[in-house]
């Protein structure tokens, strides 16, 4: 079941951002991957926090402390509940994705990871999770492994049970490709991660908005997402780790707030989720990603799943005909993101003729080179939608690309 | 006196106050009065350290199976909210005391005082509190 | 020249949170050393970036993209003014103080610091300038030496000659304490450390709101504070840094933007800035901290500096008469910052009882748990100004103090 | 012609234009048509890595101790923009190269192609053909 155009159209009501010109034309804003709008329940959350109650959390006595406290820690039941987590202490607050893997990486990370050790990657991770594995890899010694991906932008499945064995201590792949939209079929992976020992990282980042996640069903042992890829503010950002994996970890960020008790001899720490909460935290933005999350949940993840789906669909028809054009990630599982190239055409050009027609996508690697490497490109067009995108943002997309196109020929 | 007519005694006594500060010269006075904890149980094991104020507690049996309960606290107005806790659930069966629902610091106005981010360890306390109830109704078995 | 009451009047009338009833009572907020209110042109900055520009920065071929990366940048050499530091390059954007000083720590810190090495902090510091330097100590088998603090809450300057040495690889302390409000003779200090070959890391949260930094004059190695204490949004914060220091350091979280190229083979790391700037920032919060930074320049710091200790030496006479009140920190340069305790009375009554008289304070230790243990208390009542407060809340929080000891004694 | 005329002369070429796109596929002709840089010259000393398009840049001094720049990009927009840059400043003195004030990509409404945002490698050029300028005419002296 699809969202009504007339559904469509009031939930672009609630995004000022989305009705403004851009270089004379109407905006058509295709770059949900790098970041989404924010519907005006988040920014007048982040208003109303500032206008009313701002205060520092958890050691207050007073009115206000106590508001904000209650508010923030709302934020995390919210979390909780909307990726299922057994208990809200599992959810750690962070600043993004990137904070989230790199906390893992550093903590859990330098704990486990000894010489010799395999951490296994897929050849479409974004940079934030490539990098800081390599980081650690190279300070214990150890080693990357990658799963190879396929001309479709798929994971080469007969590949992963050989690069699977006893060395192999960590599994960190996404769960949807921001280059590709390919969703990968992480349930799998999770299952024969464990099999082998291992434990298991998601990353999220692309998949939180656009269908629902389980962590409990997953069995995952680590999930990391950004606020603001799923309509929330920038700053944001959640790490969901089962609770014996955060209880073993060391604390990353030491200062207020992660302790129990400091003196120059002995510091106790304190426990989960504040051990990783070290400092003043982004406390309007934590309370505004709450409703961010009531943004999302007010509608059915069908609903969002259907439309997100039907838009693709209808951008794939429309463009996979033009001359020369050639789309990356042509699996049939795929959240609304379109990358594409043109033969004889760099991805920069079309960008800023598709921007002066008021098209927003983004073109490069997006920060994902090792996979570019891999199909030989140095990068692509992204077109990527959201629930407010409509299906007449696409014919003045694919409008916008012909005439670009064809003026760059 | 159950748990509940014991609430519903402690709601009618705060209903007659005007406003913040009666309520809190009420508490203040229970505060100076609660029994002191004998000092041999104020130790690091009865000790329920909020983040701002500490509370001491300790449990006995009486021999017909109920639970008495004494306890301190550094700050006064815990101290005198931990009065009120105690006043509810004293001298109960540890069932009673493992199943009450401590709806009177709510219906008093002062449920800001039971958030675990109030750090004054009265939340913790009364999470003891009902420990000891579960814990010695399974003993009693 | 101070600021004239019809002046602050109009300063008040840019914060919508302090118009507001508490417990009944007008609320009074001297919680400012814990986190200021935010003027109007902040909250509406925030609100304007959602409303017309959000997009992510920096890679963005696009309209949006292009014009949220300016504003970002802006924001760069606003701060990089603000503190008059050489060139902007110089100004890393983290999530707060916290996060700046643990940067350092896991950077420069496991870099620099080996086996025997002495790292030199004060008896009054934030658990955020002791903690990330604990953690380095234990995992380098490195020693903390502490400056002693005087029974009126100053350095014991007398110590520190003995105390620096050529096991000292670096100095870490506060400008201002945030327990005490002294200001510390940092001046001093860094020419020392400087004498010595050690490298020192001034931790700013408690100043830059209210008087004037200038960190080439200054001298020091790095400087570190927080968006929400002068007057910004929650999950910002700055590390300053010399380039010659930044330049040397290995990046610390590994992700996107930080990087110049990825690949499974070999990654290579950004210049500065961006070295540290991996992930999607706080781009809302980035932005709308540079409206922070004109609020605060809109005024003088000489008009700031004269409101604030003149706020500081009425509350200082008037309660300082009261039976069995001692003040801690009575130091001669302060801040806006009264620390105080009354013999019998547990800091959480007092507070409980201003807090139901609609006066915010902080009590507790504030997070400087050494400091207490020092002077023998397990924690104070806090009050705290700024540049909004009046001399009437003075009045009031005087007369609420009044009342609350006359319940409790 | 002096950099000065030759960027008016730009600014009023472009002043015929009625919207971007107009614009833009005068400046994709520009891009067509620029002298492809001697293959020998695309080095990667050569190179300005903007993090999206790349552009190749050669200086050479003639004998009268003018600067004559070949260039080119990956990208057809950034080349097109190279070539009206080139145009300015080629065949100038080293001393006026490394003085002139660029102010008609800002006049026909292209100024955010420069920010060093944008990522083309267009500001980067810009600088390095000054710092020629600078080179060549310390060189001189
Ligand atoms: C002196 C000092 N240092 C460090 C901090 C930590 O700042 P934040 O919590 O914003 O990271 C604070 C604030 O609490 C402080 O007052
Ligand atoms: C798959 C994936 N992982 C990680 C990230 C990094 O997220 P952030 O920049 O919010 O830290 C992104 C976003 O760019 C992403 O798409």
């Amino acid at each position: 079941m699809t969202i009504s155009p007339a559904d469509i159209e009031s939930i672009r009501k609630k995004f000022p951002v989305l009705h403004q010109k851009v270089n004379g034309r109407p905006l058509v804003y295709l770059d949900n991957a790098a970041t989404t709008q924010k519907p005006l329940s988040v920014i007048e959350s982040l208003d109303h926090y500032y206008k009313t109650t701002n205060a520092n959390i958890h050691r207050g006595a007073h009115h206000l402390a106590h508001q904000a406290t209650v508010m923030f820690e709302n934020t995390r039941e919210k979390i909780r509940t909307f990726i299922n987590a057994r208990e809200s202490a599992e959810i750690i607050f962070t600043s993004g994705t990137t904070d989230s893997i790199n906390l893992v990486a550093q903590t859990w990370g330098r704990m486990n990871i000894q010489a010799g050790d395999e951490i296994l990657l897929s050849h479409m991770e974004h940079h934030s999770n490539i990098v800081p594995w390599q980081m650690l890899a190279e300070e214990k010694g150890a080693t990357i492994q990658v799963i190879p991906v396929t001309e479709q932008g798929e994971w080469q499945i007969e590949m992963i049970d050989s690069l699977l064995n006893k060395k192999t201590k960590l599994v960190a792949v996404n769960h949807v490709s921001n280059a590709l939209g390919t969703i990968n079929p992480v349930a799998t992976l999770i299952e024969k991660a464990h099999a082998i020992g291992a434990k298991i990282l998601i990353d999220a980042a692309q998949s939180v908005a656009h269908f629902a996640t389980d962590v409990q069903k997953l069995n995952c042992d680590f999930l990391c997402f950004s606020g603001h890829k799923m309509y929330g503010p920038t700053g944001t950002g959640v790490l969901y780790g089962k609770r014996e994996l955060l209880e073993a970890m060391p604390p990353w960020r030491g200062g207020g707030e992660m302790i129990k008790s400091v003196s120059f001899e002995k510091t106790t720490y304190n426990e989960i989720p504040h051990k990783f909460e070290a400092g003043t935290p982004h406390i309007a933005g934590v309370i505004a990603l709450g409703a961010a999350v009531d943004f999302i949940q007010e509608m059915s993840w069908s609903e969002i799943e259907a439309h997100e789906s039907e838009l693709l669909l209808d951008a794939t028809e429309q463009i996979q005909t033009m001359d020369g054009l050639r789309i990356f990630g042509t699996s049939a599982n795929k959240t609304g993101v379109i990358s594409f190239g043109v033969e004889g055409i760099h991805p920069y050009d079309i960008g800023t003729l598709l921007d002066k027609q008021g098209v927003a996508v983004r073109t490069g690697h997006h920060c994902t080179e090792p996979l570019w490497n891999r199909f030989g490109v140095p990068g692509s067009v992204r077109a990527s939608f959201a629930v407010y995108t409509t299906k007449d943002e696409i014919e003045l997309f694919v409008a916008a690309l012909n005439k670009s196109i064809s003026m760059l020929k | 006196m159950s748990i509940e007519e014991r609430q519903q005694e402690i709601v009618e006594e705060f209903s007659v106050f005007g406003d913040w500060m009666e309520k809190y010269e009420y508490i203040i006075d229970l505060g100076k009065e609660l029994p002191l904890i004998d000092e041999q149980y104020k130790t690091e094991d009865n000790l329920i350290k909020g983040c701002q104020s500490r509370v001491w507690l300790h449990a006995d049996q009486a021999a017909d199976g109920r639970i008495q309960f004494t306890a301190d606290s550094d700050a006064i107005i815990t101290k005198g909210l931990v009065a009120l806790v105690i006043r509810a659930l004293n001298d109960q069966t540890p069932e009673a005391i493992a199943s009450a629902d401590l709806h009177f610091v709510n219906d008093i106005g002062l449920s800001e005082h039971l958030s675990p981010t109030r750090s004054n360890g009265l939340a913790s306390m009364i999470k003891q509190m009902k420990l000891y109830g579960v814990a010695y109704s399974v003993k009693d078995k």
